[in-house]
């Protein structure tokens, strides 16, 4: 019984993880298969999941709910809409022009309107944050912090009118020389040589990193997502 | 003053950064635009056209990116028709024929309140959507109306007297291509290299960087990249159009931003003086 | 340009309005408004979620090819049975169960990374990352370059075997001033000596300022390019090997390697700035577009009879909130 | 006198006219059907295409192509498949089938498909009305033959030849990567080995990764609870597995302190693996009935309405401590932002580039991009983890290598082209050892 609870999981992680390995350098039939299959089994259990999902919130909810605790209401109207979004959604086409997911349909009525202006709305609060957090926390405490705060002004006013007019006093004026001190110039060469160089750098160390770790739990060293023994 | 610059309430910013966004939708306020050479580039080739002739117009991009592109579709459109050029418009996106109807029907809308109706089919034409990428340029570039066969509303193409005497793509004299991708670059591969059609890039600030490159190998005639690109535009046709709008909103954030870091920098080296003060009393 | 009925389309504009306004209101601070605006898109969402998980993976993949397909494919029961597996997550005794499917799962995800990474992430950034650094035809060891990089050499290894030796440390910024530019200095000299004055020599230069001879102006240019490229190729090469340092787990930074770790952070500080700077752009950009949509799409539009109706539904749940505010409150004190 | 220079000039024009209408009668006239034809199964695929390849010939240019005919028998109706201009598709276009060699510009390789075995499949839908789609079953013998053709002028060969598509053994042109992969593994088992033989290596000192009993502690110390957040992606990636696994360091010590952990879950599966994993962590504190799986629990699948959830948490119940760990894409900064602002200590790790500078601004440590991997390594100090982060470190010891030794190599490559490595030159050694095919 510990065997099938410890090990067998580790043993199917090593299986599949080597077989697909196998997979990617042997084009042969059962391993092609293989290759080919595994996207699309994974979807399909991924799709049983999201019904674990939904158990999950309804569950908390409900609690709300029954318990009467304060701003139940809220948890009723998620409900309503939810049912609503599932009903109107699922229902084919055939019965009625409302159901279904095409366009026209209360599903992509309810998703343009609803889900479509909510998830804009939050997108676009980042705005917000991000002139907080300028304000709050990007500081000079140290040499890092004024190369990362100078680099974002300098990316940030060359992109505006006003950066430009700066750029054009300092070429037309002061000298042709300087012209590869326009913030344009200046931007250009950071977004094509340091930060190249830098992402190079990071991918390479997360590469390594990545095939470490997929090893690491091939083998079975990482295992603390397998949880306890009950 | 140093407490009070050292803590701005968070929701001061907010009210702030608001204000900047809504003042210029609702005022404008003809903040500077610079013109650069890209967007002249652009300009002088579409305003050195003849009256009367063609200029095709790509829709290559996704309803996600209408805010930043459409100002610039509308732009291009306009100063094409205000010039008499006949405007063609083809997508090879799937979801770009979508954005084309909503330009059309706009421009068209606008130039009836002028009292010039734009006929379909004569000033302007829609060829919708067309698969097949690379194939399917290369085909419009030997034989436009058999790649393209019917309109967008399934129209017979030969019937359409836009495109009376239309061999291949060098009987369009420009192509303005709005994309948010870089799908920019089948079209200088197959049509810029292989006919030899001048093109000119309208593109999302994302895109910008990265085809400077073929600005300078002289692939394109110039760049109109994010909504600056499209604000420049529009001076250079001068009307303020959403791109403006957006575009002063943009600088003033930019310069709120920009000044917020300044505060928050002086107010904190104000009070590391004042701690190396205490320290030595 | 609605593929919807105009009330309907009003109706929805109302809607995504009202929601838009009460997300925003969170800015402020949290409110009921707000916690409806919340609970109404989490629910959208999840259902949302579910319709795709049953149109685009189980109805489809699952249902169709072994329910409604001749032949039928019993091979995808399996996924099918591993997926409620899943479920045994629900009883404590049997949830070991659900291992077996998740096990499936990270195997394989972990399986395709190794190779893919490698391939995708490893091999092409050294490929494009090794490239020859200069151009055949611009580049000599004439006699200053070689003397400037003797020199360079020098000072290059003065400055290591100091900073090695903790010698570095207790000199006056003078000294140190001295010797950090020399190295510098000379490293520029040498390249502008080996790449530029390949093609073109001291006495052309001179010529060019002085005399105002302009006859190998674009050799001059061009010389300008291949020291430039060649510069930008070192920049990328330095980089890419301090920020790999940077991330070393079992080599403490100290002495010279800290220097070269400082180094590598610079880029990184370089790159995140630029990151920053960049984003920002396109972030404002969305705000702008929901302004636009309140301003344009909403309120110009709007009748004074569809405003009536709006300000009653929002005058309605305000006094809902409140009754619901004052309910808690007593029940609080009691 | 001007007269006569007329006349030159007139002349001079007709026999222009002569020689090149005699020029194109040549090339029109005399369309050669290239040498050396043949059809072979492409290389290092799954079976389901032809490479045709025949010599390239004089006189190729773009308004000359080539055109591939196929039939399904010896002496069928052959039909045309593809057609593509004669100065393109040389073996030098295809680096995947036939490496860096010079000779590869002497020939054309075009990948044609054969004919299929076809089946009908029906699907029924729902509604009732079945819809008939073909299937592939497996390649047949095709036939095939080449012709060239110039403007109006077409010449089709006499010759046919067969082939077969076969699913071949090994992907050749993914060599170098399986090289590299055997070797990575090799260094990580040789580095376990030797981690679990002296468990206490060193390793050097990461900010953040301290901070993270710090921030533990502070939260029980003002009794308020902790968020942890596994991210964007579900348990199957690996920034998720490694969050997942801080996360068990993070809850043994919450159940240690008896403080409060909430952790909201984008995605099913994580949320069951997180509260297990807590699960277990509260029962090796030996206190199984403080454990709460109500507390671990899913908000919302979907991005944004995720981040409101989190956003909504942090405002209700004012956490002491945030842990954002694992990917993150532009939800970043509205949930630092948010954080911060309930005043709560924050530390933050991520894999996803361009969300970094978000993080390091606005929480208080940032772990940059693979010190999110290491994370696991160094809280749990367990050698077996530690010895692959050795391993890591190898392998970036010899990427420096390679980079430094590349460069030079290409860089006197360039100065010395003509020195041999055993067939190719030093350059395409290199460019074929790290090139993706």
């Amino acid at each position: 019984m510990n065997f099938l609870k410890r090990r067998f999981p580790i043993i199917i992680v090593l299986l599949t993880g080597v077989l697909i390995m196998i997979a990617y350098y042997v084009p042969h039939t059962p391993f092609s298969d293989f290759w080919d299959g595994a996207s699309k089994w994974y979807q399909i259990i991924a799709g049983f999941t999201m019904v674990l999902g939904v158990v999950s919130l309804v569950r908390n909810h409900y609690r709300k709910i029954r318990e009467g605790k304060q701003g139940f209401g809220y948890s009723i109207a998620m409900f309503v809409i939810m049912m609503a979004t599932v009903a109107f959604g699922v229902l084919p086409t055939e019965i009625s022009p409302i159901f279904g997911n095409r366009s026209g349909s209360v599903f992509m009525w309810i998703f343009e309107y609803i889900n479509t202006a909510a998830s804009a709305t939050v997108y676009s609060l980042l705005a917000f944050y991000i002139a907080s957090a300028s304000y709050r926390a990007f500081r000079v405490r140290s040499l890092d912090a004024t190369i990362m705060l100078v680099t974002a002004l300098v990316v940030m006013v060359g992109r505006v009118p006003y950066g430009e007019i700066f750029s054009n006093y300092l070429t037309d004026h002061i000298g042709k020389g300087l012209a590869f001190l326009r913030l344009d110039n200046l931007t250009s060469f950071l977004l094509n040589y340091p930060t190249v160089a830098t992402r190079r750098a990071i991918t390479l160390g997360l590469g390594l990193a990545t095939v470490s770790t997929s090893l690491r739990i091939i083998l079975g060293i990482e295992k603390t997502y397998m949880g306890g023994d009950n | 003053m140093l407490k009070f610059l050292s803590r701005i309430d968070r929701r001061v910013i907010y009210l702030l950064m608001a204000v900047a966004i809504i003042i210029p939708i609702l005022v404008p306020l003809n903040l500077p635009v610079q013109i650069t050479k890209e967007v002249r580039g652009v300009y002088d080739e579409i305003d050195r056209l003849p009256a009367g002739s063609r200029i095709l117009v790509v829709f290559d991009y996704e309803p996600a990116s209408q805010p930043e592109v459409e100002p610039m579709a509308i732009a291009v459109m306009r100063h094409c028709l205000s010039k008499n050029l006949k405007v063609v418009a083809i997508s090879y996106l799937q979801l770009g024929r979508g954005n084309a109807e909503i330009v059309f029907n706009m421009i068209q809308k606008e130039f009836e309140k002028k009292g010039r109706i734009l006929k379909y089919g004569e000033d302007i034409a829609n060829m919708g959507f067309k698969p097949g990428y690379s194939a399917m340029i290369l085909g419009l570039g030997k034989d436009f109306k058999g790649t393209c066969v019917t309109d967008y509303m399934g129209k017979d193409v030969y019937s359409l007297p836009i495109l009376k005497d239309v061999e291949g793509l060098n009987d369009f004299k420009y192509l303005a291509c709005l994309h948010d991708d870089s799908s920019i670059s089948y079209w200088i591969l197959y049509a810029y290299e292989i006919v030899g059609i001048k093109i000119g890039s309208f593109c999302t600030a994302v895109m910008a960087p990265g085809i400077y490159a073929n600005l300078d190998a002289g692939q394109l005639t110039g760049i109109v990249g994010g909504l600056k690109g499209a604000s420049e535009y529009e001076k250079l046709l001068n009307y303020r159009g959403s791109a403006t709008i957006g575009m002063d909103s943009q600088t003033i954030i930019h310069m709120l931003i920009v000044i917020f870091i300044l505060i928050g920098n002086f107010s904190y080296l104000l009070k590391e003086r004042r701690l190396k003060k205490e320290q030595f009393l | 340009m609605s593929a919807y009925a105009p009330w309907a389309t009003t109706l929805g504009i109302w809607i995504a309005a009202g929601i838009t306004l009460a997300v925003y209101s969170f800015l402020y601070k949290d409110n009921p408004f707000y916690k409806l605006a919340e609970h109404l898109y989490i629910g959208v969402s999840t259902g949302y979620l579910l319709v795709i998980a049953w149109q685009d993976a189980i109805y489809p993949q699952f249902i169709v090819p072994v329910f409604f397909q001749s032949p039928p494919v019993y091979m995808i029961l399996l996924p099918g049975i591993m997926g409620l597996m899943m479920y045994t997550r629900f009883f404590k005794k049997v949830s070991w169960i659900s291992r077996i499917s998740l096990a499936f799962v990270i195997g394989w995800t972990s399986g395709v990374a190794a190779p893919v990474v490698i391939q995708g992430s490893l091999i092409r950034h050294m490929g494009s990352t090794i490239i020859p650094l200069f151009r055949l035809e611009f580049f000599s060891l004439n006699i200053w370059s070689i003397l400037f990089g003797i020199l360079a050499l020098g000072f290059w290894a003065a400055l290591l075997y100091l900073v090695q030796k903790d010698k570095y440390a207790d000199w006056g910024t003078g000294r140190r001033a001295i010797l950090v530019s020399g190295v510098i200095l000379f490293t520029i000299l040498f390249f502008v000596a080996a790449v530029f004055f390949s093609r073109v020599t001291v006495g052309d230069v001179y010529n060019y300022i002085f005399r105002g001879d302009r006859s190998k102006l674009d050799l001059f240019n061009k010389s300008v390019d291949a020291f430039m490229s060649t510069f930008y190729l070192l920049v990328i090469l330095v980089g890419v090997i301090t920020v790999l340092f940077y991330f070393f787990y079992s080599i403490e930074h100290k002495k010279i390697l800290k220097g070269v770790a400082k180094t590598g952070i610079i880029f990184q500080m370089l790159f995140f700035g630029a990151a920053f700077g960049y984003t920002v752009m396109g972030r404002v950009s969305l705000a702008i577009g929901r302004m636009r949509f309140l301003i344009i799409d909403w309120i110009k539009p709007s009748t004074g009879f569809q405003w009536i109706i709006g300000l009653g539904v929002f005058a309605v749940l305000a006094v809902l909130f409140l009754l619901q505010d004052r309910s808690r409150r007593s029940s609080e004190t009691e | 006198m001007i007269h006569r220079k007329r006349l030159y000039i007139v002349l001079v024009f007709f026999l222009f006219l002569a020689i090149s209408a005699a020029l194109y009668g040549q090339t029109s006239g005399t369309l050669t059907i290239p040498t050396n034809f043949q059809v072979i199964d492409t290389p290092s695929d799954s079976g389901d295409s032809l490479l045709v390849i025949f010599d390239k010939m004089p006189g190729e240019s773009k308004d000359k192509s080539y055109i591939i005919y196929r039939s399904s028998s010896q002496d069928g109706a052959f039909t045309e498949t593809a057609r593509f201009e004669s100065d393109k598709e040389y073996g030098s276009d295809n680096a995947q089938w036939f490496g860096f060699k010079k000779e590869n510009s002497n020939f054309h390789a075009y990948k044609v498909s054969p004919i299929w075995q076809m089946k009908d499949v029906k699907i029924r839908s729902l509604g009732g009305k079945v819809e008939t789609s073909q299937k592939r079953v497996k390649p047949l013998l095709s036939y095939y033959k080449i012709g060239v053709m110039e403007g109006i002028h077409t010449l089709a060969g006499t010759t046919a030849l067969s082939g077969i598509p076969r699913e071949n053994w090994f992907r050749k042109d993914r060599l170098n990567s399986m090289f590299i992969l055997i070797f990575l593994f090799g260094i990580v088992f040789f580095f376990i080995a030797q981690a679990q033989r002296n468990p206490n290596m060193f390793l050097r000192k990461i900010p953040g990764i301290d901070a993270v009993d710090e921030a533990v502690g502070r939260a029980t110390e003002m009794g308020k609870p902790i968020l942890y957040s596994t991210g964007y992606y579900d348990i199957s990636e690996l920034s998720t597995i490694c969050s997942v696994s801080i996360l068990a360091h993070v809850a043994k010590k919450v159940a240690q302190y008896d403080s409060r952990l909430i952790v909201p879950c984008k995605w099913p599966v994580a949320m069951t693996v997180c509260q297990e994993v807590v699960r277990e962590a509260y029962i090796n504190a030996g206190r199984p009935d403080a454990f709460n799986p109500g507390d671990i629990f899913f908000i919302a699948g979907e991005q944004f309405s995720y981040t409101i959830g989190v956003d909504s948490i942090m405002v209700r119940e004012k956490p002491a401590a945030n842990f954002f760990m694992g990917t993150f894409a532009a939800e970043a900064l509205i949930l630092a932002e948010t954080g911060a602002a309930t005043g709560a200590i924050q530390i933050a790790g991520t894999d996803s580039n361009y969300q970094i500078p978000f993080f390091i601004v606005a929480c208080d440590y940032c772990l940059i991009s693979e010190e999110l991997y290491a994370a696991s390594a160094y809280l749990g100090r367990n050698p077996q983890l530690i010895g692959s982060l050795k391993a890591q470190d190898m392998g970036k010891m010899i990427l420096f290598l390679a980079l430094l030794l590349g460069t030079i190599l290409l860089t006197l490559a360039v100065f010395f082209p003509d020195v041999k490595f055993f067939d190719v030159g030093i350059f395409n050694l290199i460019k074929n050892f790290f090139t993706v095919r």
